[in-house]
């Protein structure tokens, strides 16, 4: 899996490199995310600084602070009204956000999706979806946190938020992988409704419940980090394990310090330069699978672009940290 | 030196020099231009029809509002108040006309709050309580511990002259004072002002009531609408001098001829009990005028706001119109036809940041509606047929009430009843705050209304009022309806003892 | 009768009463209020459209219509409440109610039309649910609303259980993004509902006497208006709305979604203090509400026009709101 | 009305210790003393910054901008120390942070005559943005002995933060319930117009209750750092209704002239437990939050008809 996306991502840099930069005209994409104040988008936004670089456009970062799908819907909506060159869309709701995925399209602006996708048919809502696959990302980490560390058997608790699409997929993921596992039981899913103080104390109180729990696992950062401090502060590192999501500054250090033993993390650099560069094409006619793709109708850039997950942990985490 | 000396002793006997003291509000010339002095231990009364600018002058001097234009002189020196803790700080305490308590604290919380420095980080001490204050509360048996809220509106007002007196003082202003209190309580504020006075106290007095000014004031000084009349010693000087110098015209008799008009019974009430009053038994006949007397508490207001559907009722009857009623609501009651006017104007009667207008057809939305929706022709024609009738003073009747003066804003209520047209109608303590010309007019009213065949009960702590008023006088004491006077019996001297419980005819 | 001085003052005086408009709607306080926002919303338009014209395309119109009318009408609904003296801060959570229950009964099969029906009345179950905590309970009604959004928070979350209930029928999803001549439906609700509520506040008997209980609540006891029916009716009156925005904002995001919607409370309140509605009641106009929302929706919409970093969103938002406050009271002490 | 207010903290605490036995015979795991501990620190932290609201509910105000500062001045505090500053200039730096805040909420509402409502909510999306935009929404770590010190230390096995939360907790009740210059914000909050006719500096007073709201978040701010080892800004979001909630809980009123400092930590202590109690007892995260509001409403209720039955 890791290789795969290591290969897709030096063929990206080949072929943005490959051909020449048009100057002159300067052309404007958009990135919609939401929650977009949490750390987690840095290290996309840093894909597509360069992916800018390589292919002389600009791009901007907009989307509600809040975990807002409607208001999503609304940037979204500006940012077709404002005329931009092309839309990658983090859609925080697949429905929510079909329609104006679609009105993108039918406005001329090439949309392409990254991390979760909208319920739309392909070519009418987005050209094609790029991420590591959510619910992956639970099997993957479950997987590994039942043969690697917990040997077959023990309690797990999950720190997640409900209602939000990417963490329900990935607390599915976990809880299918450890559901085939007889002796392994998870014991709690709680809320921390994104905030590391409410993280902390659900942590707290799910160690305190069940003295010989083995795991928690955070479906985000905030989860993970909170999980962190739990254990910490209940003096059982070591003894519980941490596995974590995505890859800020926070958890890494808390990986470093032997705290958390692992996180999961998808390859945002590369999903998000990848992305720009699909709609790079799109707009420039690079692909030439027919003279004209869109009277073939055909797509003309990977429908799904599986970009892998990662695994950190403390053998590689100075690879990561700033 | 000498010379220099004497000339500062001069300016001594003046404390307090006003001289063109000039405020307007908006459009309004509340003051305009006012020039007067005050002296050393004087008690200088401040008399004028509502709206005068009595109140405006003292929240000047107290530095509450800053004056336009003028000079205020204490002991000689201008000075500019530019908040109340300065004017205190230089010994100026002031009795507001508008309440200035604390609700949710106790009496002693309330007069250790006026009486100390608040903003410092020492330990408040509750039975710290200047000894002159705790008299007058002992006085009119006021517990220092309770909640002010708990209090009935007397006790409330005695509570905040407690409060002024406890502060050491040179110059106290009470406004108004006595507008709430009954003669006893009065009474019992007269001794302690002689008191302050032979302390060396000087004290600005403003009040309707005439007779005290008589009673207790060295010098009067006379304001009509925001100008300076004139000042003159008050020894040597009749009550009807007064009265001609502040309406400026001759001043006809106070009370309205009490015609006897009554008809049949509209409303009656047998044993008659619930919070705050026991088996009250009364008829009230269309067509006259009732007057309530007793003391503060006796339930008078407790008893007509459950005749009008807002207190409790334990048991007994109501009648109207020979038949058996039950009132649940205010709403009810104005079914029936039964008004009532509220003694409290500023807390309850009026809606202050509403218009005149929309304050006068408040009680007859229904009378003023085409359906669900208001008809606004009729609205403005009613409004401005009561606004013109009963002389009421305002820009407009799109002006908001409170920029009103208090006895016109009384009037505002008195049009709102007037307007809903009410077969009983209760005016609680209808001349609180209002001056002579107001009252005259307010009884005129009442009387007009009761010769138009209404049933007015007036509620009123001022014995006078209730004489002068009434075609039947009842009286209450203690929750009870303790003697009834008729006719010839209405006389002071049978009614004086009756509130106080003493030779009840019931 | 009448003494003479007053009988001079009001010949002089007389005129003027006559003349005056009845509707005390548009005082001279609430119109320095709009003035002000209307400036404020003329400059940001000029400036928006010189930076970039194709803020004034139809599109960007629109996309902002069609996505924020509905807020619109729960702010007309917020108004009456301010209005009334009270708060009702589960606006929000009960729109995500209201879509779920008409997304969980289109589930079970019920037209959309029924679904509506019942999503509505929700909404307005919990508007009589906020009236009887207020009225009967007297409990504070920010508590008892407070408590409101909480339970119906829960109860959106319990029915899905977390995950958003899609896959609307067409027919639905079609409602959603219904136009007219070209103009989005929701905003000919919305225009029509601002010109009614306006009207209405002036004229209607129910709206003026919650003028009169927002003003003074126990003077209303005694001029015999029945403040609890009353109160009662609008708290129910503001569910009707936040149920009609619900089933709105539902079919335009095609899906029920349990977290849809938080902090809306909020702003509404924001927009209508902005548009001039006092907190301590008796005050408020549906004009400078909806007014105070377009300030707020312009703010956002030249957020993504200008590309502001997404952090500042709320830096900016706070100096306008801030800043058109103190404006105001500035202007408010010159006029007087 | 000392007793009253005595009476109604007595109910309230009889409900805490109602709802301990409870969750203790429910769950045996919730009398452990690390389970205490642990809630400790949290309802500290919370706590401290709740007296500020507290004070500021008793005069009739609100500051919704609380948790934002908080958050603020813990992303300065952060700052200085990973710019090299020795502790004691961070944890001044935080500090001033919040006074200014406090201050300019304070100063612009008295000045200008604005509902608090409005301007703390103002503030409260500054203060957000300003903490976002500084980190770009990125946590900051920090390595600090002193942080770590103030973050771990324990006396007893008390953490020190509980400590100092329940020394501030002593003093501002005494304060609010003796010291002149406290009582001021009762009569304020009882009727602000008289409180000014009685010669009480209004605006002066409503000021400092803000500075010291302000300067209490900042408290809260700093210890919030130490024990995440480092400044989150995204933390302590909504917050603000959190300490409604429990001051009002505790007694206070939105109309103000109500309420104590004791009431509103036992109300914090009450949500504290509610929340802990309901994780104990595996209530599921879906049903939580009607359980909160349920309670909210309920426990207010019985607090005012307690408290008009006793004033009767
Ligand atoms: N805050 C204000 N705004 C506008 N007008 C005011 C204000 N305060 C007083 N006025 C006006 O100023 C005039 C003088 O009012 P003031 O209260 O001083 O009268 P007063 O002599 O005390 O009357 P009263 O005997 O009724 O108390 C009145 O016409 C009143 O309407
Ligand atoms: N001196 C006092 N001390 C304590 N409570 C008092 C005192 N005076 C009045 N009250 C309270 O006020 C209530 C009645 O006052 P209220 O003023 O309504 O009576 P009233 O007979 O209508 O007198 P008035 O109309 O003259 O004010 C009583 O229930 C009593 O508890
Ligand atoms: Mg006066
Ligand atoms: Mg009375």
């Amino acid at each position: 899996n890791g290789k795969d996306a290591v290969a897709a991502e030096s063929g990206a840099v080949e072929a943005a490199t490959g051909y020449e930069v048009t100057t002159g005209e300067s052309e404007n994409y958009e990135y919609i995310a939401y929650c977009t104040s949490v750390p987690y988008w840095l290290d996309g936004r840093r894909g597509l600084d360069k992916a800018c670089e390589l292919l002389g456009v600009s791009y901007n970062f907009s989307g509600p602070v809040e975990f807002d799908a409607q208001a999503q819907a609304r940037a979204m909506e500006e940012a077709i009204a404002k005329g931009v060159d092309g839309i990658i869309l983090s859609p925080a709701d697949p429905d929510v956000l079909a329609g104006p995925s679609e009105k993108a399209i039918a406005a001329g602006i090439p949309v392409v999706m990254v991390i979760s996708d909208v319920n739309s048919k392909l070519g009418e809502g987005s050209y094609g979806w790029l991420g590591g696959l959510n619910y992956n990302v639970g099997v993957s980490g479950g997987t590994f946190a039942a043969e690697e560390l917990l040997n077959k058997k023990g309690k797990v608790g999950i720190l997640t938020m409900p209602g939000v699409t990417v963490h329900e997929e990935r607390k599915a993921g976990y809880v299918d992988t450890f559901a085939k596992y007889p002796d392994i039981e998870v014991v709690e899913i709680v809320d921390t409704r994104a905030d590391p103080a409410i993280g902390l104390d659900k942590a707290a109180a799910i160690i305190q419940k069940h003295p010989d729990l083995k795991l928690l696992i955070g479906t985000d950062s905030v989860g993970g980090a909170a999980a962190a401090r739990a254990v910490q502060e209940a003096g059982k590192v070591g003894e519980i394990f941490i596995i974590g999501m995505d890859r800020d500054q926070d958890l890494l250090n808390y990986i470093k310090d032997g705290v958390v033993t692992a996180t999961i993390a998808s390859k945002s650099f590369t999903t998000k330069f990848m992305a720009l560069h699909y709609l790079y094409w799109i707009n420039h006619d690079i692909m030439q699978d027919a003279p004209d793709w869109r009277k073939a109708g055909i797509n003309p850039v990977p429908t799904i672009t599986d970009t892998g997950n990662m695994v950190i942990n403390q053998d590689n985490v100075d690879l990561f940290l700033k | 030196m000498l010379f220099i000396l004497k000339v500062k002793n001069l300016e001594h006997q003046n404390l307090l020099s006003i001289s063109n003291v000039k405020k307007a509000f908006g459009g309004t010339e509340a003051l305009k231009g006012v020039n007067f002095n005050i002296k050393k231990g004087e008690i200088h009364a401040l008399v004028g029809e509502n709206g005068a600018g009595k109140s405006t002058l003292v929240k000047i001097i107290s530095g509450v509002i800053p004056l336009d234009s003028g000079e205020i002189k204490l002991e000689g020196t201008p000075v500019v108040f530019r908040s109340v803790q300065e004017a205190r700080r230089r010994g100026v305490n002031v009795v507001y006309q508008e309440l200035s308590l604390a609700m949710n604290l106790t009496v002693a919380e309330n007069i250790s709050a006026s009486s100390a420095e608040m903003n410092s980080f020492s330990i408040m001490q509750l039975d710290d309580i200047d000894a002159e204050a705790k008299s007058l509360l002992e006085g009119s048996g006021i517990k220092i511990d309770t909640r002010v809220s708990e209090l009935g509106i007397a006790a409330q007002q005695m509570v905040e002259i407690a409060g002024a007196i406890s502060r050491k003082c040179r110059i106290l202003i009470l406004d108004e004072p006595t507008a709430s209190l009954t003669d006893d309580e009065t009474s019992n504020l007269f001794r302690i002002i002689d008191h302050l006075k032979t302390r060396g106290v000087t004290i600005i007095y403003i009040s309707h009531r005439l007779e005290e000014i008589f009673r207790i004031c060295d010098t009067v000084t006379v304001f009509k609408d925001g100008a300076y009349v004139g000042t003159r010693p008050v020894a040597g000087m009749t009550q009807h001098d007064l009265v001609c110098l502040m309406i400026g015209r001759e001043m006809r008799d106070m009370f309205p001829v009490k015609k006897n008009t009554a008809k049949e019974t509209v409303l009656e009430l047998k044993n008659f009990s619930g919070k705050g009053f026991r088996n009250v038994s009364i008829n009230i006949r269309a067509g006259e005028i009732i007057g309530f007397a007793g003391l503060t508490g006796a339930g008078r207001t407790e008893l007509f706001t459950a005749v009008f559907g807002l207190n409790t009722v334990y048991s007994g009857k109501m009648l109207f119109k020979g038949e058996e009623v039950s009132i649940h609501s205010a709403k009810d009651a104005l079914k029936l036809g039964i008004g009532y006017l509220p003694e409290d104007r500023k807390q309850i009667g009026i809606f202050s940041t509403l218009s005149v207008r929309e304050n006068i057809i408040a009680a007859s939305l229904g009378a003023h509606s085409k359906g669900a929706l208001l008809d606004k022709d009729k609205i403005i024609e009613s409004s401005k047929n009561i606004i013109e009738s009963l002389g009421i003073k305002a820009l407009s009747g799109n002006s908001k009430i409170h920029s009103l003066s208090g006895g016109n804003q009384q009037k505002v209520l008195l049009g709102r009843w007037m307007l809903s047209k009410p077969r009983v109608f209760i005016a609680d303590e209808p001349t609180r705050g209002i001056d002579v010309g107001a009252k005259q007019e307010v009884f005129q009213l009442l009387r007009e209304m009761a010769d138009s065949g209404v049933a007015v009960i007036m509620i009123s702590s001022e014995l006078e009022e209730v004489l002068g008023m009434s075609n039947r006088i009842f009286s209450m004491y203690r929750g009870e309806v303790n003697g009834i006077l008729e006719g010839d019996m209405c006389t002071e001297a049978r009614l004086g003892p009756m509130i106080v419980g003493v030779g009840g005819n019931r | 009768m009448k003494s003479n001085l007053s009988g001079i003052f009001n010949r002089a005086r007389k005129s003027e009463i006559l003349n005056n408009r009845f509707v005390p709607g548009l005082k001279a306080y609430s119109q320095s209020r709009i003035l002000i926002l209307l400036t404020i919303i003329a400059a940001m338009v000029v400036c928006l459209s010189i930076i970039n014209p194709r803020f004034l395309s139809y599109y960007n119109f629109s996309a902002i219509t069609g996505n924020d009318s509905m807020k619109g009408l729960v702010l007309i609904g917020m108004t009456l409440i301010l209005i009334t003296g009270n708060f009702d801060v589960s606006v929000g959570s009960n729109i995500a109610l209201v879509g779920i229950v008409t997304a969980w009964m289109m589930q079970a099969g019920l037209s959309p039309l029924a679904a509506s029906m019942l999503g509505i009345a929700s909404g307005m179950l919990i508007g009589l649910f906020n009236g009887l905590m207020v009225t009967r309970l007297k409990i504070h009604s920010f508590i008892a609303t407070l408590g409101s959004l909480y339970m119906a928070r829960s109860l959106a979350q319990v029915i899905t259980q977390g995950t958003p209930i899609g896959k609307f029928p067409q027919s639905f999803i079609e409602f959603g993004d219904l136009y007219i001549f070209k103009i989005p439906f929701v905003l000919i609700i919305l225009v029509v509902s601002v010109i009614a509520a306006n009207y209405l506040l002036q004229h209607s008997r129910l709206l003026r006497s919650a003028v009169y209980i927002g003003t003074n609540k126990r003077g209303a006891d005694y001029i015999g208006l029945r403040t609890d029916a009353i109160q009662l009716a609008i708290f129910v009156l503001v569910g009707l709305l936040v149920g009609i925005a619900g089933v709105f904002l539902t079919a335009k995001m095609r899906s029920g979604l349990p977290t849809a919607f938080t902090g809306l409370e909020f702003k509404m309140i924001a927009a209508a203090v902005l548009g001039g509605a006092s907190l301590n009641g008796g005050q408020g106009n549906m004009l400078g509400s909806i007014m105070g929302l377009i300030v707020l929706i312009l703010i956002s919409n030249a957020m993504t026009i200008l590309g502001i970093s997404v952090y500042m969103d709320g830096v900016i938002m706070g100096i306008v709101l801030i800043g058109a406050s103190v404006l105001d009271s500035v202007s408010q002490k010159n006029v007087i | 009305m000392g007793k009253i207010i005595k009476q109604r903290e007595v109910t309230l605490f009889l409900v805490v210790v109602l709802m301990m036995i409870t969750l203790s015979v429910t769950s045996p795991i919730f009398f452990k003393v690390s389970n205490f501990l642990s809630l400790a620190r949290s309802f500290s932290i919370e706590g401290i910054v709740l007296i500020g609201m507290t004070v500021l509910l008793v005069s009739g105000y609100m500051d919704l901008s609380a948790g934002s500062v908080m958050a603020l001045s813990g992303v300065f505090a952060a700052l200085l120390i990973e710019a090299g500053m020795p502790f004691i200039i961070a944890v001044a730096g935080a500090v001033t942070v919040g006074l200014l805040c406090g201050f300019i909420n304070g100063w612009i509402i008295t000045k200008f005559k604005i509902h608090p409502f409005i301007i703390t909510f103002g503030m409260m999306s500054i203060a957000r943005g300003i903490a976002l935009s500084i980190t770009q929404g990125q946590p900051i770590r920090i390595f600090n002995e002193s942080f770590d010190f103030i973050g771990q230390a324990a006396v007893f096995g008390i953490p020190l933060v509980t400590i100092i939360f329940l020394l501030f907790v002593i003093f501002f009740d005494f304060c609010m319930r003796k010291i002149r210059f406290f009582r001021q914000f009762y009569f304020i909050g009882g009727n602000a117009l008289s409180a000014e006719l009685t010669g009480i500096n209004v605006d002066r007073v409503r000021i400092f209750g803000f500075v010291l709201t302000g300067f209490l978040a900042s408290v809260s701010g700093i210890f919030a750092t130490a024990r995440f080892q480092g400044a989150i800004p995204t933390a302590f979001n909504g917050i603000e209704l959190k300490l409604i909630v429990a001051a009002v809980v505790g007694g206070c009123t939105l109309d103000g002239g109500e309420g104590s400092v004791l009431g509103a930590v036992l109300g914090i202590i009450f949500l504290f437990l509610l929340s802990n109690g309901m994780t104990l007892l595996g209530v599921s995260m879906y049903w939580e939050n009607f359980v909160l509001g349920a309670f909210l409403v309920v426990v207010v209720f019985f607090n005012s008809s307690i408290g008009r039955h006793l004033t009767k």
